[in-house]
């Protein structure tokens, strides 16, 4: 089998987390779809260093992890204080931007 | 290393805002005592310029070259020709004049407390303009040049806004309102033409390589510098559009009559005797000198825009109700003539226009300032509110009549002088265009003899019964306005002989000479 | 199969695991996405994620193989559990779309941009590849760690900076600051009172309602359930259990098998509103 | 000698400006200042008179330098003065019958409280006008014609609180405006043609370029020439001027203002000369304005009005005579210099009636005057008689040479033209005879007259301002005031001889006019015969009209061509309906479209891009989830564009 597969699983998974984002609401389901959106880059990445045959790929891998972990944190964080002010975790109760 | 005069007349004026801005709250009676003294000492400065100006000499004189911004090879570069000595002097002139007609405007926003200082902002407000005036008079680098042609909106901005004309038929609530409208419009209009002033400009940049005016128009006589045809043209409008504004040619010309009308007449004197005349000094400097070709291609339009601005203006004058409106019209009346004489690329035309923005300055602010005057006393801004002034102050009246005798440019008076030379010079070259615009004669005398009726002649109407006549200080500011319009009527010779070298050059730039007469009777 | 194997080449194995896990991984993700309830999305995701550490291990990723399963199905998940329970489990969100044309919008990007990446990637002649066995020759963690600890010290540091920096920032945010002082149990009773609102105290759940449970709101005299008797958080989430109906219900169904018993068929069973209104 | 031709301006202007910035405190002695620096500007024309008499007829132009006024490259105005025969008749006339005025007005004017100003404003003019005759090139000349403009509105507008004065000056101004329009234009028509405008060149080239050209700039000319001496179609300001105070008509009408045209056009002879068709539309001109002033004259009741159109016609006979070329030159001035002092006597008798009679202006509510006013009488008489061409006084000598010359024209045109001279002079022995016979004969009117004031159109509104209505009480006017009428009667009765014994006045003016002999297809006595004839025609109608029978009080409502004259032949109404009222149309729909058009693009724009701004900002509606659709479809679009650079 061509390792190639990974990777359209990876778009598959990233494509689907996009569209998570953007239909769902609630803020914790959006984050689950961001973190998905990671870890599909984290598949290509992982691949792709499988194909050239060295690690960066791995390393960079790693990298997003770390960044991703330290943004649930605070995301969720954010929801938490979020939900503690509007009782409710939907993100288009937060439609403050509007002018 | 000579002192640097040039500099010192700009710079004088805008420490002077500064210092006069700073005076505290309660001084207010200094500030207007500095500022005054400031503007005196200016003038003292433009009359030194004055007699050290040669007018056989170089063309550019008592000129300063300093690098400013290396990498654009933007330069600080001043210089004046006879056409910027005469305009400083006229600026110069008026600016002391205006504060003393002022001098109360700025009374009425007094609040009286501490922090609210209007007087200081009105009298640095005016001196900044000055200052800014100035030096666009007095740059040859083009992008310094720009640089005070856009700044010099910001202070009239806030006069025009700020200390508008509080006289409204529809009381102080509808004045407001018309005010920042006048003044948004005068804004807009005016940074629209700079903004495509700027493109043009940074086009010349790419194009020639170089900002200072001195350069280029040599590189384009020799023919070292050679632009293709429609880049030129491009060029020229792009410049020719943002003095279009500012001198306001048909049919750029609406804001002028908003911006005089809301605006008190001693910032409507600034308008349009100084302001507006940066915008034909520039045509007649920049755009002549750095697009011969180009102006050659526009000039029948532009002669047709003109003729229209002269007829059209008067006879919207003739129409109006408000007495500063009519003034407006009747100003962009007179550009037309001012912007007829330039493109008619005559010497005749070329003098006569420079002499007319002189004149058309003090004709305009004697009748403005009066008109001004005037309404002080009334409260109000409509011709129909006035009758039979004349009976009541006699003085006032004449003096107002000499100012509409001068906007109707009588012989004996500057305004005529100027006038005839732009109809005798657009006449020689374009025989049709100078006879419709003699028309203009006619209208003006029309507009102009109807608002003296309204206003001064007739019974005396019960408003006006009790209205003072001159004031000393309104004396003060008028007299010697009066007097120089009949000298330089019956006199022009010393500024015609400081302008027409200047002129002679601008049209070997051109490369146009007069048309011979038909007859060699002269001889 | 061995992790020598895996390294370099993708065997027939390699294959069905990838075609049997893919497919788990993608339902996964899609539940994660449509699941109504958060919790739900969360479990599925953690599927989803623990194909993918299984997937990275074939790919000769031991370490992040693993580390996918310790930091994200074993710690963020968790993270994402906690804030779920926060919020309420059984809190479900609607799927209805509220902003016009949002919905189709996305689907219609999502689609767009899947179709992109497909159409690079295959763009992309990926023929041939060398595995990655010389890579991990001597391990793959003793590779990685040398490649971190030396090309990317400073980005590794960065990163130390930036867990710090989350930490805090995570703490800032969810410790409240008391803006006024709290006020005690005399003010709140004499606002009460001044308000007239509940000048008693509230009533306790499950009052006329046969069944005890804090969720369940107690009945009024006339039968409807009285939202007060219930906390308020639970209230917040919406978590009441309405049970009302049941109990009539069930006295119905009693009914119904006495009748029975003693043949009586003819009488129609009472139907009662609410119950209806239950029902539906 | 030269140098003192200056000061024949510098007299009278230096007066308007002491008088005028004196202030009050010179309201005791303002108005013997005036009158004494009038006189003094005619002592010293004397004195160059008599330096010319000295001079050989060839040596009798005299030049003054006195600085450069325009100089702008191949563009030389210099302020250069000239006296020849032809400038110094006029300076005599100007001056002379001036000064005149000026005595006289010391009497008129006693009770206005602005007789200082009244004074000034008399200088004034005569510096102009002096300017005017004193020019030596175009433009100078220019300056002195806007400043008798300038100058006769002061002076028509003088009573300013009169919204009529106000008008009339004002429009006297605009009307002279148009015709100024026509010699700047032909100021530059020669600037263009000969590089210059000082007389000498362009008189000496005029020759030398075409005929068109020379046409051209002279009706030009002759378009100013209207303007200034009221001729049709250009008349109209003159009936309205008479609004200003009575010495100001006279000296419009006699002496300075209406005589410009006439000697613009002798002034430029050479260019006229050169021009035949041109010199055919200024005698066209002449002949109608000379009937249409006629009849005019006949319909007034208003005796200053009719006296106003008695001018108008008489100026027609000038400007007739000096359309006919050489043949007429001479006796054009002539003519216009016995006018001058017949039509300033006329006018001053009017005046001094009107004085005795509360500014009453209407002749029919006079009559019988001769016994309350003989000296107002007899001057007034001695002018009639002048004006009408009576045998043996000034109006015969100068009004039959013209008539003489009209027909010495020859062809069709001369017996058109003889003949409307002769049917004008018909009229005008009608019409003066009129004037006479109302005011000064028949029974007194003014006696116990109906109250109300008739109101008919052309009843002169001057008599609401200044004194009541009661019935006068008739008087001679003092000493002051009669005197100048006495001296100018005189003159009226022996000017036309002296000047014609012995041709004195055509040697005079020869060498600047140049003469010839017309080929007169009537002997002159002939002529002379018909003018008699017509003449007396004239007189026995008006006799027979207003003599025998009783004059009304009220004016009949009259014939159709009466009430026509009445109203100047309609010709104001003309202006009104077409220039007037269409033009505060053109105005009014001017101003409105600046509004809407002009503005409104502008404001338009401004208000497009609001709205724009406005439909945008809705895609702002704060969803964090429909920005993330379009930060997602602009990754996506990125995508796409680089795939699609690789791609190519």
């Amino acid at each position: 089998m061509n390792p190639v597969n990974y990777l359209y699983l990876a778009a598959l998974l990233f494509t689907i987390g996009a569209t998570g984002v953007l239909i769902r609401r609630n803020a914790i389901v959006i984050f689950m779809c961001i973190e998905l959106m990671l870890n599909a880059c984290n598949l290509a990445l992982v691949a792709f260093s499988r194909m050239h045959g060295n690690l960066d790929g791995q390393i960079i891998a790693f990298f997003t992890m770390v960044v991703a972990a330290a943004e649930v944190v605070v995301g969720l964080a954010i929801i938490v204080s979020l939900f503690r002010s509007r009782h409710s975790a939907s993100v288009d109760d937060a439609s403050l931007m509007k002018l | 290393m000579s002192f640097p005069l040039l500099t010192a007349t700009a710079v004088l004026p805008a420490v002077g805002a500064i210092a006069t801005a700073a005076v505290p709250a309660a001084r207010r009676t200094a500030a207007k005592w500095l500022a005054l003294a400031v503007s005196l000492g200016t003038l003292a400065l433009a009359v030194t310029i004055l007699v050290r100006f040669d007018p056989g000499g170089a063309r550019y004189q008592l000129t300063e070259s300093h690098s400013w911004i290396a990498a654009f090879g933007v330069r600080y570069e001043l210089g004046v020709d006879g056409i910027a000595v005469a305009l400083i002097g006229l600026t110069a002139l008026l600016v002391p004049f205006v504060m003393l007609a002022g001098w109360h405007d700025a009374d009425q926003l007094e609040t009286g407390s501490r922090r609210w200082r209007p007087t200081q902002g009105f009298f640095a407000l005016i001196l900044a303009l000055e200052a800014m005036v100035i030096i666009s008079f007095e740059a040859t680098d083009v992008f310094l040049f720009y640089i005070f042609f856009e700044a010099m909106l910001i202070p009239l901005y806030f006069l025009i806004g700020g200390f508008g004309d509080r006289a409204h038929e529809h009381g102080e609530k509808a004045a407001s309102t018309q005010r920042s409208y006048a003044a948004v419009k005068f804004l807009l209009y005016n940074l629209a033409g700079g903004l495509i002033m700027l493109a043009a400009v940074i086009g010349l940049y790419v194009v020639a390589g170089s900002f200072s005016l001195t350069e280029i128009a040599q590189a384009r006589a020799n023919g070292s510098l050679h632009m293709a045809t429609d880049v030129e043209r491009w060029l020229f409008l792009g410049f020719f559009f943002a003095f279009a504004v500012k001198a306001p040619l048909w049919p750029l010309h609406t804001w002028l009559p908003n911006a005089m009308q809301e605006s008190t007449a001693p910032v409507a004197v600034l308008i349009t005797a100084v302001v507006d005349k940066v915008g034909t000094f520039a045509m007649l400097r920049f755009c002549l000198q750095l697009f011969p070709e180009a102006s050659k291609w526009a000039t029948p339009v532009i002669l047709v825009l003109a003729l229209i601005s002269i007829i059209y203006g008067a006879l919207l004058a003739v129409g109006q109700r408000d007495i500063k409106r009519l003034i407006a019209y009747a100003s962009i009346s007179h550009f037309g003539f001012i912007i007829m004489g330039i493109f008619a690329m005559t010497s005749q035309g070329q003098s006569g226009a420079t002499l007319y923005m002189v004149n058309h300055g003090l004709s305009t602010a004697v009748l403005m300032l009066i008109a001004g005057f005037l309404i002080s006393r009334r409260g109000s801004r409509l011709i129909a509110d006035y009758g039979g002034v004349q009976k009541v102050a006699p003085v006032l009246a004449g003096t107002f009549l000499i100012g509409s005798l001068a906007t109707l440019s009588l012989p004996g008076l500057a305004p005529f002088v100027s006038e005839f030379l732009v109809l005798v010079g657009t006449f020689t070259r374009y025989p049709a265009i100078g006879i419709a615009a003699t028309f203009g004669i006619v209208l003006a005398a029309l507009y102009s003899l109807v608002l003296y009726q309204r206003t001064m002649t007739g019974p005396v109407k019960k408003e006006v019964s009790a209205m003072p006549d001159l004031r000393v200080r309104e004396l003060v500011v008028v007299a010697p306005l009066v007097v120089l319009l009949i000298f330089l009527g019956v006199y022009p010779k010393p500024v015609a002989d400081i302008v027409n070298p200047a002129v002679k050059q601008t049209l070997s730039d051109v490369h146009k000479t007069d048309p011979k007469p038909e007859v060699e009777a002269a001889k | 199969m061995t992790a020598q194997l895996a390294a370099y080449s993708t065997s027939t194995g390699e294959a069905f695991q990838f075609w049997v896990l893919g497919t788990v991984a993608v339902i996964g993700a899609l539940c994660t996405v449509f699941m109504r309830r958060a919790v739900h999305s969360a479990l599925c995701l953690a599927a989803t994620m623990i194909v993918l550490a299984v997937f990275y291990l074939a790919n000769g990723a031991y370490f992040l193989g693993v580390v996918q399963i310790v930091v994200y199905t074993g710690a963020i998940m968790m993270l994402f559990l906690f804030v779920v329970m926060l919020v309420g489990v059984t809190a479900a969100d609607s799927l209805k779309e509220t902003i016009k044309g949002q919905r189709w919008l996305a689907l219609l990007c999502g689609l767009g941009f899947g179709i992109l990446l497909f159409a690079g990637i295959a763009h992309a002649s990926l023929k041939d590849f060398h595995g990655i066995g010389r890579a991990n020759a001597n391990g793959n963690v003793e590779g990685l760690a040398s490649l971190i600890f030396t090309r990317y010290v400073f980005a590794f540091e960065l990163t130390g900076a930036l867990l710090i920096t989350a930490t805090v920032g995570a703490m800032v945010l969810t410790h409240r600051q008391r803006t006024e002082r709290a006020r005690t149990q005399r003010e709140l009773s004499e606002q009460r009172v001044r308000e007239g609102t509940h000048v008693p105290p509230l009533p306790a759940p499950g009052v006329y309602a046969r069944h005890n449970a804090v969720d369940i709101a107690g009945l009024l005299p006339d039968g409807t359930p009285s939202e007060l008797t219930v906390s308020k958080t639970l209230r917040e989430r919406g978590q009441i259990r309405d049970v009302s109906t049941e109990a009539l219900n069930d006295l119905r169904a009693l009914e119904q098998r006495a009748e029975e018993r003693l043949e009586r068929t003819e009488i129609e069973p009472a139907t009662f509103k609410r119950s209806e209104e239950a029902s539906k | 000698m030269e140098n003192l031709i200056a000061l024949l301006i510098a007299a009278p202007l230096l007066g308007a400006a002491v008088l005028l910035v004196g202030g009050r405190r010179l309201d005791a002695v303002g108005h013997w200042i005036g009158t004494l620096l009038a006189a003094v500007s005619f002592g010293i024309g004397l004195v160059l008179f008599a330096d010319l008499l000295g001079r050989s007829a060839d040596q009798r132009t005299l030049t003054q330098h006195l600085f450069s006024w325009i100089p702008v490259a191949g563009f030389q105005a210099d302020v250069t003065f000239r006296l020849d025969q032809l400038s110094m008749t006029f300076v005599l006339l100007i001056t002379g019958v001036g000064s005149l005025i000026h005595l006289y007005s010391v009497g008129y004017m006693e009770h206005d409280e602005r007789r200082r100003r009244f004074f000034g404003y008399l200088n004034l003019f005569l510096a102009a006008m002096l300017l005017l005759v004193l020019a030596d090139n175009y433009l100078l000349l220019y300056f002195g014609w806007e400043g008798v403009g300038l100058a006769s509105y002061l002076l028509i507008g003088f009573w300013q609180h009169k919204p009529g004065a106000a008008t009339a000056a004002k429009k006297a101004f605009l009307v002279n405006r148009v015709g100024d329009m026509g010699l700047a234009i032909a100021i530059m028509l020669m600037f263009a043609t000969f590089g210059t405008f000082a007389f000498g060149p362009v008189f000496s080239h005029a020759g030398d370029t075409s005929e068109g050209r020379l046409t051209a700039i002279a009706l030009m000319l002759l378009l100013a020439a209207c303007g200034k001496s009221a001729q049709v179609p250009l008349q109209s300001w003159l009936g309205d001027a008479m609004e200003g105070p009575t010495p100001v008509s006279a000296l419009i009408h006699a002496a300075t203002m209406v005589t410009a045209g006439v000697y613009l056009i002798v002034r430029s002879a050479a260019v006229f000369n050169g021009a035949p068709s041109a010199q055919l539309v200024v005698t066209v001109v002449g002949a109608v304005t000379l009937l249409f002033g006629a009849i005019v004259g006949c319909a007034k009741d208003d005796i200053k009005k009719a006296l106003a159109g008695s001018t108008m016609s008489q100026i027609g006979y000038m400007v007739l005579a000096a359309g006919l070329g050489p043949i007429g030159y001479v006796f054009a001035i002539m003519h216009l210099v016995t006018h001058g002092f017949f039509k300033a006597g006329l006018f001053l008798g009017a005046g001094s009636v009107m004085h005795g009679m509360n500014d009453e202006v209407d002749m029919r509510k006079y009559g019988g005057l001769r016994k309350y006013m003989p000296v107002t009488f007899i001057t007034f008489g001695l002018g009639y008689l002048a004006i009408i061409g009576f045998p043996g006084l000034s109006g015969f000598f100068s009004k039959d040479k013209i008539i003489e010359a009209a027909f010495a024209k020859g062809g069709t045109e001369g017996w058109i033209l003889g003949g409307a001279a002769l049917l004008g002079a018909a009229i005008t022995a009608f019409y003066m005879t009129r004037v006479m016979l109302l005011t000064f004969f028949g029974e007194e009117r003014w006696r116990n007259r109906p109250t109300a004031s008739p109101a008919e159109p052309d009843v002169e509104p001057a008599a609401e301002d200044r004194g009541t209505r009661a019935e006068p009480h008739p008087h001679e006017s003092p000493r002051v005031m009669t005197i100048p009428m006495i001296v100018l009667a005189v003159g009226s009765v022996l000017g036309g001889a002296f000047f014609s014994i012995g041709d004195r006045f055509l040697h005079w003016l020869e060498p600047v006019t140049g003469h010839s002999e017309g080929n007169s297809p009537l002997s002159a006595l002939t002529v002379t015969a018909a003018t008699m004839v017509c003449l007396a025609i004239g007189v026995a109608i008006a006799w027979a009209q207003y003599g025998r029978k009783p004059v009304p009080v009220v004016a009949p409502r009259g014939s159709l061509l009466t009430r026509a004259a009445r109203r100047d032949l309609l010709q104001d109404d003309f202006n009104h309906v077409v220039l007037v009222r269409g033009g505060e149309h053109l105005t009014r729909s001017l101003v409105y479209l600046d509004h809407t058009l002009i503005d409104g693009v502008v404001n338009g724009t401004a208000a497009s891009v609001g709205g724009l701004s406005g439909r945008m900002r809705r895609l702002q509606n704060g969803f964090a989830r429909s920005y993330a659709v379009s930060m997602f479809g602009g990754a996506a679009l990125l995508v796409a564009a680089t795939l699609l650079m690789r791609a190519v």
